[in-house]
Formats: C-alpha cells, structure tokens, sequence
C-alpha cells in the first residue's frame, strides 16, 4: 500500500519535502518503515533517536501502521 | 482555565497574563522562552521555528492535565510562536496561576522542561556563515 | 541592569518585561502576586500595603546583589506597590532574565522568598466585618 | 535625649501615629529602647519579634542610638 508520510525540521530537510510517499507492505510495523525509510534516505540514520507518530501520538516501534493513519517522522524536539 | 496554542504571530505577553490571572489566584509564575543572539560564541541571526500543530496541541495537553494532577494549581496557559523570529523575540510563553505561590513555581518549571522533551516542535539557528537545527540538550 | 521600585499606581508588567528582556537573554521567569478574594474561608474586600520605603529599596538592593551572586542571572526589575488594592489586582512583580532559564527560575523564587522575610512591607487584609494585619507564614 | 520613632504596621496602629517622640537616656541601646516601648505601650509585646532598625538597616539589640539616627520600630515584614 502506499502511504503518506509528514516530516519536520531535519528530516524535513533530508526527504526534501513536507509529505513523502512510500510503497510500504500491507502488514507494515513502525519498526520496518523505519527500516525502509533509512535504506532510501540513508542520512536519517545520523539523527538520533527519532520518532514515529501515528494519528499524533507516539508510536512504539511494534505499532502497526494502516493506510488512513496519518504517519509523522519526529526528529528530536527541541521547542521553547 | 487552561489554553495551549501555536501561533505565528507576536506573542502578547499582556494578554496571557489578562487570562490567567484571577481574584482566587494568590500568584503567578511565568516563563518566558526568547530568542538568543549568539550560541557558544556564535553571532544567531534568526531563528525558524517549525511545528507538528495538531500533535502539539495534544502534547501540551498531555502537560498540563499532568500538572493539574501534580500541583493545585488554577490556570494554565501555553503560548508558542512559529515561524521566523530574531534575537530578543519571544518563542513561548507558559504562566500558571495558582492561590499558593509554591504550586505556581513548581508546575511552570516542570510545563517547560517537559515540553521541551516531548512537543513536536523544533528550531533552526540562522548565522551568518550557516544552520544548524538545534539538538535538545542531553 | 536592575531596578527596584516602591509604587503607589498600579504595575504594569508589560513594562516590566520590556525593562528586562535582552538579546543576550535566553529566558526570563517573572512572578506577579496578586490579591486573593479570600483567606481561610472570609471574603477580602481589600487589602492595604505600608513599605517602609527607603529601608525596603535598600533590603531589596541586597537581595538583587545575593542574587547576582548566587545565579549567572542578566536583569533583576523587582517592582512593588503600596495603598489599596483590591482582589485580582497586581502587589509585587519579579523579573529576572538569564541566558539559560535554571538560574532565572532558582533566581526568582529565591527574591521571593526572601523578600517576604526581609522587605519591610506589611499588608492589612480587610474583610466585611473586621480586619487583620497579615502575619509571615512560620 | 528625646528621639523621634517611626513606626509601621501593626505597631504604628499602637503607637497611634506614623511619628511618636519619646524621652530616652543619652546612652541607650536598641534592647533598652524596646524595654521602654514595653512598658509604654504594653500590646507591641504581643507582637512577635519586632525589630528595630537604625538609618534603614535591620539592628542588633546591643546596638547604641544616636540623636541623629532615624529610628524604626518593624513589625513582622509580609510584602508580596
């Protein structure tokens, strides 16, 4: 299935857009987007510990993902 | 009370402080997050601020239902800026008001220290000769 | 920068924060006291603040001066009023901006904390059927 | 030597004046000078340790007044 992805700041920067799409399987973990994600942008590997939101909230990386779910990559925040 | 907002705009420190502050309240504490013009020795031109808005807002939420359970407190407001601010600008705004002083003290520290772990928001550092997104301290 | 005042008109804490931020300030954490509309269960129809003025400009000075000594701390405005003021109104703002916001925030509170015990300020409540000097809390 | 005492707060209340001038030996010490508000004006001793304060600053009891000293009587201090 195809899926849209959101980004921010650094990641943001390295996809080169806001929105990304990607051919994920259809029975897709956090975990393995994250996968499929750092072996197309191989830089995203250098930012530490980022996250996945799914539907706003933090996912663990055993989260599966459905095609309606609005998917973020959250690099590390740093408001205020 | 409680308000959490992201805003593109100025923040109007007076108007944070019209709503939160009430004849129960014995205190207010505020905090007020502004744009610095250099980091370790670097002269900063400007800063960008980017945020996941719809995340965000719930994040904050997530903050201030916590304080209310931890301090007791009355009012909490949280107002944070987007978009390109100089040195000297204002980047957020937290003030709690409470009928104790201690309570207003502890929950706005413990408001800013947390959003700055967990709010989907981040920020760039403009200098003459290059950027840099800012890494949150260790 | 720092600047203590004994007031008779209201505070204007706008103004307070235009005196302190700076481009060199990462952060400021202001506490702004205000009237409660009732203690221990009785209304307060108003309360009516004495300083000894001279004294209590000089006991603040030395707050400020242990203040920059304790906390790598920029502006300290500490601006408080005298008269009547009724519930919801303005008594005392502190100001204090800091590169980094630890020593704002560990800077106010101390100010606060010490000028309850030092300033020679007195506060009379003022209830519908009586009234009362305010004791420190022990 | 007469001296000229300001007081605040619940003691000015007592006193019944911001000013009260009062008749003291011409060597006095700050513990003397409360002895005899005491015993002039009784009810400042239920007041929880009054200070004394000489030219704006907080005073030991064993401290001389001088004439020409402002003196302040200082009731238990509750700003803020």
């Amino acid at each position: 299935m195809k899926v849209t992805i959101l980004s921010f700041g650094s990641i943001r920067e390295i996809f080169g857009n806001k929105f990304t799409e990607i051919e994920v399987p259809d029975t897709t973990t956090v975990d393995s987007l994250k996968a499929l994600l750092e072996s197309k942008y191989p830089r995203i590997k250098g930012i530490a510990s980022y996250m996945v939101a799914i539907n706003d909230e933090y996912a663990s990386g055993d989260s599966t993902i459905k095609q309606s779910d609005e998917i973020a990559v959250i690099p590390p925040v740093c408001g205020g | 009370m409680n308000e959490m907002k992201i805003l593109s705009t100025p923040l109007n420190i007076q108007a944070c402080i019209d709503k939160i502050i009430s004849p129960q309240s014995g205190g207010i504490d505020m905090f007020i997050g502004t744009v610095r013009d250099s980091t370790k020795g670097r002269t900063v031109k400007h800063l960008e601020y980017e945020a996941y808005e719809s995340m965000a807002v719930k994040e904050m939420q997530k903050i201030v239902d916590e304080a209310f359970k931890k301090w007791p407190v009355q009012n909490i407001l949280i107002h944070h800026r987007t978009g390109i601010l100089k040195p000297g600008e204002t980047a957020v705004v937290i003030a709690v008001s409470a009928a104790h002083r201690d309570a207003a003290f502890d929950a706005c520290r413990y408001i800013i220290e947390t959003l700055k772990k967990t709010v989907p928001i981040w920020k760039k550092e403009v200098f003459e000769d290059g950027e840099e997104w800012v890494s949150p301290n260790p």
